[in-house]
């Protein structure tokens, strides 16, 4: 199984006529993603590949049935096209624009908690269940399907790091890209419970960053929750201390945003730490994931 | 953006929060006629600015007249001093602690206040967590009555009295797409509650909604960005590129910050020296790669750079194109180390060919690669 | 509260929607000089303006000076024209229907849209529903632009020029506590689009944060408000309490609608006929049911009246202690029987009985003896 | 059984230092209503009648832990007090004020919905299962423990009813006020599917007024879900027509707001209609309900 998506995943994309948009709307539909919609207002009644465009997406949920919405549309109007998504009830949200207004991301998340809506992102490359589905951006190339759960908050991270566990046999249930943040619409503690509930999810690996509290939740959720393996690479252990925020910074968030201080918590919480790519499917084989 | 202390009390004004009188001093002449004491507060970006000898009290105008050059004079953390504001001194009763910030974990605008502020507020957060409180505001239903009673109620403060503050702070918050708004201390005074100092941060990523509030907060602060941004800041804040410079002598462009930071960690692992984080973002095309490149040519220490790129919504042949294109207009500036794989790979590393840039899939051993030409240079 | 078209109108000038260029006539001398041909439009509260002639197009100055005294003479559906706006002709392309209204089923801010609009509308709405589009805005959320733009489509209108009207009337929802704002037409002239009607009316129950605006508007339709209402319905609306004028000779004072409602289906079951619907509402007290039976001392028709109580949360003691007050002041106005029962009957009944005044337990019974009574006094 | 409060139900009361609230919680009290809380700001650390006094809502809930609210404060302060409720996530509130402003009501169910708590009026007497829990002004003697399910938008409707009801020997599982309107947190389709849900109630009264279309939709509700006898009153046959609001009020309610075609819609969806409360027992006793 995987988590999310699957081969029942009806997809409706936003932005599917802009150049990023009808990219990557082709590459899913190569893929075999099963694309049932496209909004783009204005284009209402026209077509892209087949598939037909509509100028609001009640009417593309009336009419196709989507359970899943991808949106390609710029910074500015994400905030509208999220909540026009959020009021249909379509209960998964990819939201890959990066830039997006913090204020923005925060109604957006409250209004897609109370309609039941989970978002993934924004600033990232979505989710990718190997040769199942493809919501998203990753390159395909770089994943096949097997039974490693694979979270990350850096896109190009997941991408390296699926590769040469790829490279080595040991592929992926479903790969999670939760955005740059610095708001997320899904943390990195919710996906690692998905992949702790998915009974074909053998093991799991998480990729941090520096910075911010998101790697600590996970790490206070596995202690308590030790139901499968993980294996973190947290990145940024050479990178300078962020900018401090003014004095709220410190009182919010403490002095646990360091790399090391992410590393320390995560090896309390019984996760192996690997500090290089190559290192992952090593320890995945030595937990007995096989190829 | 983050505002100078003057700038955020014009905000606070706007919005009916109670400041001290104040004068921007611009020449000796406007500290005549105030009224003593005033306290002279160095205007500048960077805090700590009580530790670091930038706030003076001034009993008299002579004392003032001696005091305001050697403030324009000084430099706090690197910033140097292009503006003193003079205050009216206030005899403080109690120092509170007020703010309202994004809030990542909850996903809400917080406040967070405390009837212990002033200097040491993270030593309370840290020592008596239980004397601050955070309330975290819905964001669609906005600040609401019970919210204000509750943190009166918790600061011992009259409903009335706080209640302006906070409205405020919650519309600063709305209507500039502020993050962070920091009142330390909020001072009981015997002419009531004010806000002696004044923290505002706003978000870059709305700009495009308070183009002429960002462009006159900008004008305002250019005297003080020329001095400490080196020429590559400039550039990289112009085009919008993220770039923090760093001591080393290798040159690092990546298309995402986590490839960004992982490529850092391995060249310290390989023994080099990183010049500079740079990474293109989201919406990485080939303009933005010739641009970054650029940036980085501003610093004579590099001469070698290392392009990590791993491309999923960034295509790799945009990506070559970019550095071809900086590579025609400056042939020998740099030695280059591209990591290409991704979306477009092939297609890219065949332009990466009739250029003879090296390029490799591999990211450790092009990082090695990188480190070596980087050791060779320096010889 | 209704507002006058006019009212109406000043207020969405205020919030930047288009109307035709207007004058309040108020006397023959404002009619010189308008550019003519000119629409003439008594100002009243009663819809159907339009079908009982009080809107006249006048073609230039001699016949707007005959048609105004006529139209100030006029009574529509019985309120007496005070006031006449003098508009400006405009060339009609075509007629929309726009309006948003508080809806009691979704609970929520509802827009309601055709492109047929005009006199028809409630013809298009019972023959071909599907010209109308109902739109709900969450409440917490507010209108956005996605739901502008659905509107926009659905009319065949460009979003820009639709986007003032929809956000007008959502920010006069929200600023004034308008339950509705209608615009029928909302009329595309060769001047773009205007609103050529206004009906606007604003939720009683919020008039504590509109005071001032209430009083304002109140003042200005002062002289309206005498003329139709009789002298009980003034104590009413002055004491806010709810009481309707019917046609027969049986006063009535309930403690609820619900069970007022049945109290008249009683009275016409055993063949009397109510003078009035009057009801205390919520928060009775013994001031408010002394003040009911004032208000229904002013008609003086009735000389038997029914007070029907029933008590949860209305205690039966301070209603018979109103009643007594009352009979204590007026001590032969009335008969009175009174049906008491619930929370402290005991208590009021013994009070009554000190006053001698009728009362029982059993509602059915109570009001055949008040229709007794009044066919009595009737004879 | 009863619906939506029984003997487990813990009572926060807002507004019990006003002289209202202090009356009814008193009278509730006394019934054996299990009032934990009570809140009047800048009353904390008080007491009522033994019940500890808080200044808001958050620190009563932490420590009394309450389900249900009633809120006794003015019309003003309503949508305030509410608000307070619904953010601490207690499933049920009653609201008794009459004359809180339109648009704080839609205010308030917006966020109750999103929040999962469920209103009861405003202007409402409240809830009372008789013999169990008086969530509310009910007066008390007009009812007793019984079979069937009572549900009014009048309050003293209900009075009127539960009265002739109990003098004839006929009880109640529990009699819900719906409130006055022209807003409801709950409408009568809704708590006429709580009764039909429960295995107690063996049929339903349900009492209307001229007005509206809610008794359309209970009507809607009943004919497609004939689960228990339903007894209808529809008051208002001799009321005066309701002042139209301008068009829109004919557009979003069309002519179906009138008694009889009330009467009319509940006939044909099978629910008996009384023209007085004495013909309810009567009707009650026909179906088979016994003393």
């Amino acid at each position: 199984m995987t988590i999310l998506i699957d081969q029942n995943t009806r997809v409706l994309v936003q932005g599917i006529t802009g150049s990023v948009g009808a990219f990557q709307a082709r590459i899913m539909l190569e893929y075999g993603t099963h694309l049932v919609a496209g909004v783009t207002p204005g284009k209402g009644g026209s077509s892209f590949e087949g598939i037909p465009i509509f100028n609001d997406v009640e009417k593309a949920v009336t009419e196709t049935a989507p359970n899943a919405a991808i949106c390609f549309v710029p910074a500015k109007f994400v905030r509208d096209a999220a909540l026009e998504v959020i009021q249909t009830g379509i209960p998964l949200m990819v939201l890959t624009t990066e830039g997006v207004p913090e204020k923005d991301m925060l109604e957006v998340l409250a209004y897609a908690r109370s309609k039941g809506t989970r978002i993934v992102g924004p600033d990232t490359p979505g989710i990718i269940s190997p040769g199942i589905c493809k919501l998203g951006v990753h390159p395909a190339m770089m994943f096949q399907r097997g039974t490693v759960g694979l979270v990350s908050k850096s896109g190009a991270l997941s991408y390296e790091v699926g590769r040469v566990m790829t490279e080595a046999g040991i592929g992926q249930t479903t790969v999670v890209g939760i955005g740059g943040g610095p708001i997320w619409g899904s943390r990195q503690a919710e996906i690692v419970r998905m992949f702790f509930a998915d009974p074909e999810t053998q093991a799991v690996v998480m990729l941090g960053e520096v910075g911010g509290r998101m790697e600590l939740e996970a790490a206070e959720y596995i202690k308590t929750h030790p139901e499968k393996p993980v294996i973190a690479m947290i990145v940024g252990r050479s990178a300078p201390e962020g900018a401090q925020m003014g004095h709220a910074g410190a009182i919010i968030e403490g002095h646990e945003g360091t790399a090391q201080g992410k590393i320390d918590a995560l090896k309390a919480a019984g996760v192996l730490v690997a500090t290089k790519p190559r290192e992952i499917p090593e320890l995945l084989r030595e937990i007995g994931i096989k190829a | 953006m983050r505002l100078l202390e003057y700038q955020a009390k014009n905000l606070f004004r706007q919005h009916g929060i109670p400041v001290p009188r104040s004068v921007l001093v611009s020449s000796m002449a406007d500290l005549r006629g105030l009224q003593y004491p005033q306290v002279l507060k160095a205007q500048v970006l960077t805090g700590g600015r009580g530790k670091a000898g930038a706030i003076q009290v001034v009993k008299d105008y002579a004392e003032a007249a001696s005091t305001y050059p050697q403030l324009l004079g000084m430099k706090v953390k690197n910033e140097s001093v292009h503006a003193v504001l003079a205050e009216q001194k206030q005899g403080i009763l109690q120092e509170y602690y007020l703010s309202l910030l994004i809030d990542k974990v909850s996903a809400a605008p917080l406040f967070v206040a405390s009837a212990f502020g002033g200097m040491d507020i993270e030593e309370v957060s840290r020592e008596a967590p239980q004397k601050i409180l955070k309330l975290a505001i819905d964001p669609l239903l906005g600040l609401q009555s019970f919210e204000i009673r509750k943190l009166a109620f918790f600061l011992g403060l009259p409903e009335k009295d706080l209640t302006p503050f906070m409205q405020a702070l919650f519309e600063i918050y709305q209507a500039y797409d502020a993050t962070l708004i920091e009142i330390n201390p909020l001072a009981h005074t015997e002419a009531g509650l004010l806000a002696l100092d004044a923290k505002l941060v706003l978000d870059d990523k709305a700009r495009f909604r308070h183009e002429d509030l960002f462009t006159q907060l900008e004008l305002e602060q250019k005297q003080n960005d020329g001095e400490y941004l080196d020429s590559s800041q400039k550039l990289a804040k112009e085009w919008e590129i993220t770039y923090v410079p760093l001591t080393g002598d290798l040159g690092l462009v990546s298309d995402g910050a986590g490839t960004g930071m992982f490529t850092l960690d391995l060249i310290k692992d390989a023994g080099g020296f990183a010049a500079n984080f740079c990474e293109l973002g989201g919406l990485a095309n080939a303009d933005r790669m010739n641009k970054s490149l650029e940036i980085l040519a501003q610093n004579p220490y590099v001469k070698t750079v290392m392009v990590s790129l791993i491309g999923g919504l960034t295509r790799m042949d945009d990506m070559a194109e970019g550095i071809s294109t900086f590579v025609r207009k400056h042939p020998d500036r740099f030695k280059l180390v591209v990591r290409m794989c991704g979306t477009k790979a092939d297609e890219g590393r065949a332009i990466l060919a009739e250029y003879a840039i090296e390029s490799g899939e591999d990211l450790v051993s092009e990082v090695a690669r990188a480190v070596e030409l980087a050791r060779e240079a320096a010889l």
